[in-house]
């Protein structure tokens, strides 16, 4: 009796693992579609084919945990929980978007969910991350804050100096390295003088692990290991996550051609997160090919209610211009 | 009412405000064992310990993020510059994430922070050290930058500095540290954005702020020994600036001098200027004159360094040159 | 003459500076497989070999750093920011090394470097991708700033720049890279520091440089129309800037408007109208107005970002208000 | 025969070891005279216990090597061939200074003898040695480019982005950590998130070690290998030197008090490298007790030359102050 709950409800997750995943991927192909009908402008980076790694650590967060990422955070701002109409709708620079139409692509941001963006300086947000522990640990809260990044951001001093804090104060942080091969057109063996990034972690006495990014699960396995260490001694984790980009670095970008061959894409692409995920379901009959076109028919009114909703939204009104340059409290 | 410097003007603001809020913490190199560089944070750490007067390493990029990060969820951090001119390291997040977080993020994250620390020449100390950084940070929508020039100021505008919710930018200066004045023990602060005519004149005004305010009351001093009456502004505040007070002070003189320490080319003077030229075009008896620092990198040498800074005599010289005399 | 794009001027500026001398070199993110994040390196790599066209991680703090130390033994290195919003990362190294190394040394090591890369809003990056530094820079003693127009600037200030010894910025946009002009395949040089007068007239002055010569001269056509005849002055350089050619203007038109893409608090336009009042106080019949772009953070939303940005109907109101029509 | 020749050549080679590290120390203590008299100003950064570091590692350099340093570098630039008249006369701010009189203290700089400075932000420097580490590459040379550094500057973002790329491109650059237990007031445990500076090395792909910086000859071995690597392989070096500084961190710094003890300082002046030197030479009977006095009194007689030379030296003209701006040359 106590293993069949146990395996209804892995069943369950499971099932919540691939719609996350499938959602995410559905939303970002329907974010292209936008962006080529010019609905969507300026940099747009897709998330698609990492979808594992947001998915996979995401889910083992509580609510007053914290989130901070890259400029690729679609991905990961709806796993969090923001509404893919508020998403969609700054996507299209409108006033119901979650930024009021102000951020775009880069900068999603929802307070009501602890996503604290969103941020497009590469590094920047690392130190913030790092302040988000501090804060946490200032109050004695037992919160974690994950802070996804790519690999090329390894490299970057922000790092280094976050890292060196996180390791000396002892900070509640996961540090997420995306290493999704490249940053931008520059493969990371041209951009790191080490291969195994995580172990950056160890000349600033931090935990680190390397994990395959292509399995839910084992991003889940590592990270709850992380998430655990960090809520419980305030201890900081240094997780590399080996993933893929399917797509280009932005919308402007062939998804190969200049600096990765068509090849070596496809070969990525067989071990898409969701495919595998799925045929690991439908092996060990935990899903059957109904149950996949229900989801997948939910999700796609998801999109579509998404894309609804943003075309009615209105553009921000002129004087949205010249809000929120300052608050006009003080304490 | 107490005579007390600059520096313990800047303390009790720090010791007061963190004794009325416990989200107020101090953050930067040596502000804690060694109570600050320039001993601005004497004793703090004993009365309020590690986690609120933090040391940290030398990475003003990180640590300034980290006040940031932590501002992003409801603390009130003080980040302090050792000077000025290392803050350059940190810019990016001054700049690109504590000015703009609130706009980026639709008017979710308010940036109850303040970046404080010495700014300006002092002696001696050459090219790297020696910089005024007015005029950059008042470039920025999303900051607020205050430059108080006397010890009573320096407490007030601390104060609000810290209750205000908004990023805002402290520029002190080690040359007014020892200098002393009249400051309350009580309670008080002096609103952002409001300039202060520190002395009334009706031939000229000098418009100035910070650390050169010291430097145009004497000017003023000297040019009142030959009858000539002096209105000098004390912006206080230089984003917001108060313009009101500006061309209050140029209707009623007809003749402006803009005396400020940093270099010429975009300075807060050539604002200050722009505003003049634009609201008192009809008043103005002559164009405005400026007082700056020379256009070069500070020299070490002792002669040439006090050469190239603005002072009572290039100000008198201004001065007199804008009346005709 | 052919007629090529801004984008390709550079890169034939590049190329042929790169086989002159074989000390240049360019360094920076995706100049070399990629091409550049914009294009304007393409085929270097291939023709230059990878010890010339230097693929970078992202760093722009350290390999700015590494430009300037390969600057202070001679090479010639061609710092590219992706943008310069990046190099706010960087600026340490431009300003407290690059602008000061000659001074601090006593002259002993003057610095050929160009820093070079698109500036300004493109379209909806929002507010960290989409900032004007001309200011900033323009206000640092040491360093050389210029905001080539078009094609023919490009090439010829480029070159200009990759030759002159000292530190060059160069501020391209991203807008202007797919503009065409004219563009002489031979060999020639635009000297640093000399405005041009891109078009004549005598009802009212434009003065303004880069990116925005092109809205002047959009504005200047439409109010042609009108028989206003506008004088445009494009910068080209602004720092050191043709104070000369602003105030030969200004003394024929009386009239002047600045017009740049950037910030208003302590912008370009703030020193150009100080050189104006002080030089031309006597030829003014009515105060200088200012073009720039609204005093916010760059939202992402289409239509807000458009109406924050400077254009042709603001250049237009404002030469009608300074020709009280 | 050989062997009475190789110790000759060895007793010269520690005398000319000793002979540079009591110059500096003198000259140091010179400096600190006409600092406490008020003829140097600003900032002013004293060497003195950490002597045996530039000696040991710049006796080992050809003239056609580079050094490049933080503030504290008078014992470095008087090392590395500077005259101390042009150093004493630079603190003094006049115009026969190494640079004019523009620097001071933090910015001695000579290209005379290929050194690069003397600069004030910390960490700065070292991108710019990798800068020269990457310029000897670029023309095919076999130089090595020295870069010393403060334990703390090893913090810093700048420290990382450039071993970064000098060990993704293998760079001619041997990094020294002058490793003294202090920034500033603060002790390095309280900084650095390791203790061991130098294995921060181990994550760049860079070779790393670390040495006893109070023996010059320990630090002269490990420094040869370091040059010989960058000199053969364009191979970079970490090389961490522990020391210690004797004077407070500045002229406006107490020798101990608030952030070290009084005991402490004496404990490691008692491992003053000269001392350890003389006591050595003079065990092995390499150096006589009137060797000591003729040596000191010829430095005294040089120390004194160089006062002289500054006193009577003008102050920069009030031209000079609009010079050196911007030179008038193209090429
Ligand atoms: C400081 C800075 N430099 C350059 C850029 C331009 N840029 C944006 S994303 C990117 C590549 C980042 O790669 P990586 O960290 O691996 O993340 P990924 O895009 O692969 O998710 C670059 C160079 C930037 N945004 N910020
Ligand atoms: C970027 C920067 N931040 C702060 C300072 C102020 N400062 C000068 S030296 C110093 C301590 C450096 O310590 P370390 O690197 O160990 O070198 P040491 O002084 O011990 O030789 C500090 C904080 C500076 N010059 N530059
Ligand atoms: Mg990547
Ligand atoms: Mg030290």
């Amino acid at each position: 009796m106590a293993s069949k709950k146990k395996s209804d409800a892995d069943a369950a997750l499971h099932k919540e693992l691939l719609h996350s995943m499938i959602l995410q991927r559905r939303f970002e192909e329907k974010v292209a579609e936008a962006y080529a009908l010019g609905k969507i402008g300026g940099f747009c980076h897709l998330y698609i084919g990492q979808e594992a790694v947001s998915t996979g650590i995401l889910s083992l967060l509580r609510d007053d945990d914290y989130v901070l990422t890259t400029y690729r955070d679609h991905g990961q701002a709806i796993v969090r929980g923001m509404s893919p109409r508020s998403v969609m709708a700054e996507l299209f620079g409108r006033i119901d978007g979650c930024s009021r139409g102000k951020g775009g692509s880069m900068h999603l941001f929802d307070r009501h969910v602890n996503f604290l963006g969103g941020h497009g300086i590469v590094g920047a947000h690392v130190p913030m991350a790092t302040g988000v522990g501090f804060a946490i640990k200032y109050r004695g809260g037992d919160q974690v804050c994950i802070c996804f990044m790519g690999e090329a951001a390894v490299n970057n001093g922000a790092f280094h100096e976050s890292l060196n804090m996180a390791g000396l104060w002892r900070l509640p942080v996961v540090y997420v390295i995306e290493n999704n091969r490249y940053g931008m057109g520059t493969a990371v063996d041209r951009a790191s003088s080490i291969k195994d990034m995580y172990k950056r972690g160890d000349t600033y006495s931090i935990a680190n692990a390397v994990v395959d990014g292509q399995d839910v699960f084992a991003v889940r396995d590592a990270a709850q290991e992380a998430i655990d260490r960090a809520r419980k001694d305030y201890a900081p984790t240094l997780l590399e996550v080996r993933t893929y980009r399917f797509m280009g670095h932005s919308m402007s970008d062939a998804a190969s051609g200049t600096y990765r061959t068509k090849d070596e894409l496809e070969e990525y692409r067989k071990r898409d997160p969701i495919t595998l995920l799925e045929r690991r379901m439908l092996a060990d009959k935990t899903l059957s090919k109904s149950d996949v076109a229900g989801m997948e028919a939910e999700i796609a009114a998801t999109v579509q209610d998404s894309w609804d909703f943003a075309e009615n939204s209105p553009e921000p009104p002129l004087e949205a211009l010249y809000e929120d340059v300052y608050v006009e409290t003080t304490t | 009412m107490p005579i007390i410097t600059y520096r313990d003007a800047l303390n009790q603001a720090l010791r007061e405000e963190m004794h009325r809020d416990d989200r107020v913490f101090l953050m930067g190199e040596e502000v804690g064992v060694y109570n600050g560089a320039y001993k601005v944070s004497k004793g703090l750490l004993e009365e309020f310990g590690e986690m609120r007067v933090v040391d940290t390493p030398i990475t003003e990029l990180g640590f300034t993020g980290v006040g940031v990060g932590s501002a992003m969820v409801g603390l009130r951090p003080v980040i302090e510059f050792m000077t000025w001119n290392f803050a350059l390291l940190a810019i990016d997040q001054i700049v690109n994430a504590a000015a703009k977080m609130l706009y980026m993020s639709g008017g979710q994250f308010p940036m109850p922070m303040v970046f404080r620390g010495p700014n300006g020449a002092a002696l001696q100390l050459s090219a790297q050290h020696s910089q005024a950084w007015e005029s950059w940070l008042a470039h920025i929508p999303g900051l607020k930058v205050v430059t108080p020039g006397t010890p009573y100021d320096a407490k007030g505008l601390l104060k609000s500095a810290i209750r205000d919710d908004n990023p805002v930018i402290v520029l002190e200066a080690e040359m007014l540290y020892n200098t002393k004045g009249e400051v309350p023990d009580e309670d008080y602060v002096i609103p952002l954005g409001k300039a202060e005519l520190k002395r009334e004149g009706d031939h000229c005004s000098i418009i100035t702020s910070g650390k050169m305010a010291l430097v145009a009351m004497q000017a003023a001093d000297q040019m009142a020994k030959e009858g000539i009456r002096i209105d000098v502004v004390d912006l206080r505040t230089i984003r917001p600036m108060d313009v009101d007070a500006i061309t209050a002070s140029v209707r009623k003189t007809n003749r402006a001098v803009v005396l400020e320490e940093g270099w010429e080319v975009c300075g807060i003077g050539a604002q200050v200027v722009d505003y003049i030229q634009r609201d008192c075009f009809d008043h103005l008896d002559a164009p405005v004159l400026r007082v700056h620092q020379a256009d070069v990198p500070m020299p070490y040498a002792k002669a040439i360094e006090k050469a190239a800074k603005p002072d009572v005599a290039k100000t008198i010289a201004a001065v007199n040159k804008v009346m005709y005399r």
